[in-house]
């Protein structure tokens, strides 16, 4: 049995500090899935490029979702997808996260009416933490988001489950 | 070669067929009759006058002119009407256009593939089939393209109906 | 000796690879480790832009366009406007025609920036992807300075363009150009000539010409392989016949006509060409109102037209049927992407695996344009 | 064995050659922008959030017509006289109470297009791009001024100036007519 499978009722002063020290080492190296959709897409290509550099909030493209703890969807999810995309969701091990990032991907976005073929919001098939509204939103906007992400994990519990 | 000229050496080759020259804003466009479409096609491609050797985009087109019938749900659908394959033709070696429509009925939409005559045809045939529903005989893989392999009827009609359910997720916002 | 049994392998790469660009699903059949068959799946990103077209009214379809090709999102609305106005014969200030150009262009600079910068990584060179995202960057800021956004703007209008060039336009294209020229000798130092980059894309995904002419390929591809062929050359549209500029060939200097290095080449070398059409708009462009032909109501007349532009990826047709509403009643894109993928499996097949990466990024697709 | 030798030459000399080209960076201005610390002004004409000056707004509508993706939803009410309602800057009288102005930010995508038909130059796009959310619904934003309470008791108000206007237009209708048209007051509401 290890510390992070048992149930305690309340955090006490061991647990308070592993759990900062825990949730420190997250926020600080969030490997992504390297997975672009659509016109979003560019926009976070541009946010790992020379202007805006991931990699210096620990962002780092990976190719597997086994190796990922968060996914961007940066993009339309079309129906065709979303049964692909909640596959990868899956495969990403915990402690995951998610950011949906512009219009399309929070709510169908220009295609919310008259899309028969997009899902209207990632948020249907998997849940999302962070909405990064924008369309596409500017890289600045992105890191905004990861940077809300970074602080929804600097206050999460190993006790209370508060996703 | 206008298209005047390109509709005499086309009645001169086929004398028994009746060819059509719509006029309109941007060009005439010639209509064809469908059941000779791929002899066209080939004619006009290897005629040393003509040489279009370059089809510019295939377009499927829901012509919508049938009956408008109002269901009792408040949507609509209508009965009868034509479906149409447009034909953008381009020549390198004399640099001329041509336009060519082909009008079928709705309920057997059937078009002889020109796959075999310009490849670029293969995925402009399987799009229109998928979105608007022409049936392009002599293609050698008319499935879906854009839509999944199970989607059901052809969206770009004018009475289609979005369908509320795929695979368990819900279509409709 | 015992004969082996071989049986062929079916690979399934995509949607998700970080190597397709985009959404893009490739059913691979191997022999060992040459390639026998290619097979794409597209439709992964298929948003229904030709359905909202019926809804919306004409000036209303010009952020979708945006969203088709969104690495050229200003020459997807530059086709698109065009298009329209020729069908409802309406005539534009000199002014505007000049500022299409000049944005035409430097929007083609940053597409081919992008297509030069992932092919390179596709490749396995990431240095090349940074620099060109740096000078695709400085693009970017001239458009939102121009006209607000960065990716996608809405900025051509039918009938003229949403704001004038700002003041300092000129004056920061002109030091921008400088740049670019510095920057594009800097890459051919750094990825064109350098030996391993030749070794990957020489002799590599050969398209004869009468192949590319019958599969329908168009723009670099199409004169990758030795066509002298641009639509702003031989079938001037908008004021393209004004400026001075060479239709760039590939030659084949480090293998074959037609091959993976000479279609990237082509697009190297149209930036030059791009630079110097820039150049010469920028000299020329006249003082004039830009807002003044725009049209209270956008309604022309019943008819059809296809109208073809000289995109950055290839010739970009529009396909408009007008019924005399306000709506268009069909609009079909000849989106040049979507044509091009046909020739994947044509290129691939007797390669090794490695090399549909290749070939792909030579192609340089985008995904919103083909599935649309 | 020569044109292998010439290969191979080639091959480090070209790496060698691009790396020179990654060194001579070394010693140029760096482009990354800190992003948290350093946040660079964006240009006037920048489009990020709507923004809807509610003081200006006359309830005319025309941008919820001219926007492709009908993210903006819009409900007036009639004003009564003898309620005044103010004037917007641009001098144009107010005679509508808008009971609701939502933009869904999350749909919205930034064309632009409902800027330009408004008479009062009330929205705009500014150049606020930080404003992502744990929450779907906290995109939609809700631009109205008036109370819940208030929007009722203007609901309200119409009504009842309309019930009147009706029953005087009955009793003047009854007083012109004979009395065997049975006509009864319509109730708008």
């Amino acid at each position: 049995m290890g510390i992070l499978d048992r149930e305690f009722t309340d955090s006490n002063i061991v647990i308070a500090k592993f759990e900062d020290l825990m949730n420190w080492a997250r926020l600080s190296s969030l490997w992504q899935l390297g997975f672009g959709l659509a016109c979003c897409a560019i926009e976070m290509m541009a946010t790992s490029a020379s202007h805006y550099d991931f990699d210096r909030f620990g962002v780092i493209p990976r190719p597997s979702p086994r190796q990922a703890d968060i996914i961007i969807i940066s993009g339309t999810v079309t129906l065709k997808m979303a049964i692909r995309i909640k596959r990868l969701y899956e495969q990403i091990p915990e402690p995951k996260y998610i950011i949906s990032m512009g219009s399309c991907a929070n709510c169908g976005g220009p295609y919310w009416e008259h899309g028969y073929h997009v899902l209207k919001g990632v948020d249907r098939i998997i849940p999302v933490d962070v909405y990064v509204p924008g369309c596409p939103p500017r890289p600045e906007a992105l890191l905004e988001g990861l940077l809300k992400l970074q602080e929804k994990i600097r206050h999460q519990s190993l006790v209370k489950n508060t996703a | 070669m206008t298209s005047q000229e390109i509709l005499a050496s086309l009645q001169e080759k086929f004398p028994n067929e009746i060819f059509e020259l719509k006029e309109n804003v941007a060009g005439p466009i010639l209509i064809v009759p469908a059941k000779i479409l791929l002899d066209v096609a080939y004619f006009v491609r290897d005629n040393e006058r003509l040489l279009f050797d370059s089809l510019m985009v295939l377009s499927g087109v829901d012509v919508a002119d049938g009956e408008k019938k109002i269901l009792e749900d408040g949507s609509f659908e209508y009965v009868g009407g034509n479906l149409a394959s447009v034909y953008h033709l381009h020549s390198f070696t004399h640099d001329h256009k041509l336009a060519i429509k082909v009008i079928v009925p709705k309920n057997n939409p059937r078009v002889p593939s020109v796959e075999t005559v310009w490849r670029t045809a293969d995925y402009h045939e399987r799009e229109a089939y998928d979105m608007i529903g022409i049936i392009y005989e002599g293609h050698h893989n008319l499935i879906r393209i854009l839509s999944p392999y199970d989607w059901e009827g052809h969206p770009l009609r004018k009475d289609y109906k979005v369908p509320e359910f795929y695979h368990g997720m819900k279509v409709p916002y | 000796m015992p004969e082996f049994k071989t049986e062929e392998l079916v690979l399934n790469m995509g949607p998700q690879h970080p190597a397709t660009h985009g959404v893009l699903r490739m059913e691979v059949k191997l022999d060992g480790e040459v390639v026998v068959d290619v097979t794409p799946h597209i439709g992964y990103l298929h948003r229904c832009f030709e359905k909202h077209c019926e809804v919306m009214t004409y000036p209303q379809v010009i952020p979708y366009t945006d969203r088709m090709d969104y690495l050229a999102a200003m020459y997807m609305n530059f086709g698109y406007v065009e298009a329209v106005e020729k069908l409802m014969n309406l005539e534009i200030p000199e002014r505007v025609k000049y500022i299409r150009v000049i944005i035409g262009e430097l929007q083609r600079i940053a597409s081919h920036l992008v297509a030069i910068a992932t092919f390179g990584m596709d490749i396995g060179a990431w240095t090349p992807f940074l620099y060109c995202f740096r000078d695709r960057e400085r693009i970017l800021d001239l458009f939102e300075m121009t006209c607000g956004a960065r990716l996608l703007y809405n900025y051509m209008w039918v009938g003229g363009v949403s704001h004038d060039l700002h003041p300092n336009f000129i004056h920061k294209c002109k030091s921008f150009l400088v740049d670019l020229k510095k920057t594009i000798a800097e890459l051919n130092d750094l990825l064109s000539y350098n030996k391993i980059f030749i070794e990957r894309t020489a002799n590599i995904g050969i398209l004869p010409k009468d192949t590319a002419i019958n599969f329908g390929a168009t723009g670099p591809v199409l004169r990758g392989s030795g066509v002298q062929w641009d639509l702003r050359k031989k079938d001037p549209y908008s004021i393209y016949d004004r400026f001075d500029f060479e239709i760039v060939t590939g030659k084949g200097e480090h293998g074959t006509v037609g091959d993976c290095w000479d279609r990237y080449m082509v697009r190297v070398r149209e930036m030059e060409q791009s630079i110097r059409i820039i150049e010469q708009a920028i000299a020329q462009i006249p003082d004039g109102d830009v807002t003044s032909a725009i049209p209270k109501r956008v309604k022309p007349p019943v008819g059809e037209i296809y109208f073809r532009v000289e995109g950055p990826k290839g010739e970009l047709g529009y396909y408009i049927i007008s019924d005399g509403s306000v709506n268009p009643f069909r609009v079909k894109v000849r989106a040049p992407s979507f044509v091009h993928l046909q020739l994947l499996p044509i290129l691939c097949k007797g390669h090794l695996v490695a090399d549909i990466i290749a070939n792909l990024g030579s192609l340089d697709i985008v995904l919103g344009e083909i599935d649309r | 064995m020569i044109e292998y030798l010439k290969d191979t030459w080639l091959g480090i000399y070209t790496v060698f050659v691009g790396m020179k080209v990654t060194l001579s960076h070394l010693f140029k201005q760096k482009v990354t922008i800190q992003y948290p610390d350093v946040k660079v002004e964006l240009p006037e004409r920048a489009r990020n959030r709507l923004y809807v000056n509610m003081d200006d707004c006359i309830g005319c509508d025309q941008c919820a017509r001219a926007c492709p993706v009908n993210c903006i939803e819009i409900e007036t009410v009639k004003s009564v006289p003898g309620e005044d309602l103010g004037v917007t800057s641009n001098g144009k009288k107010k005679a509508l109470w808008v009971t609701k102005f939502d933009i869904d930010i999350a749909k919205c995508c930034y064309c632009s297009l409902c800027v330009w038909p408004c008479p009062t130059d009330c929205i705009f796009m500014t150049d606020v791009y930080e404003f992502s959310e744990y929450k779907r619904n906290d995109l939609v934003y809700n631009f109205v001024t008036l109370t819940p309470e208030d929007i009722e008791q203007k609901k309200l108000n119409y009504r009842r100036f309309e019930e009147e206007k009706a029953a005087k237009k009955a009793v003047a209708a009854a007083a012109s007519n004979p009395p065997q048209t049975n006509t009864k007051p319509e109730l708008n509401n």
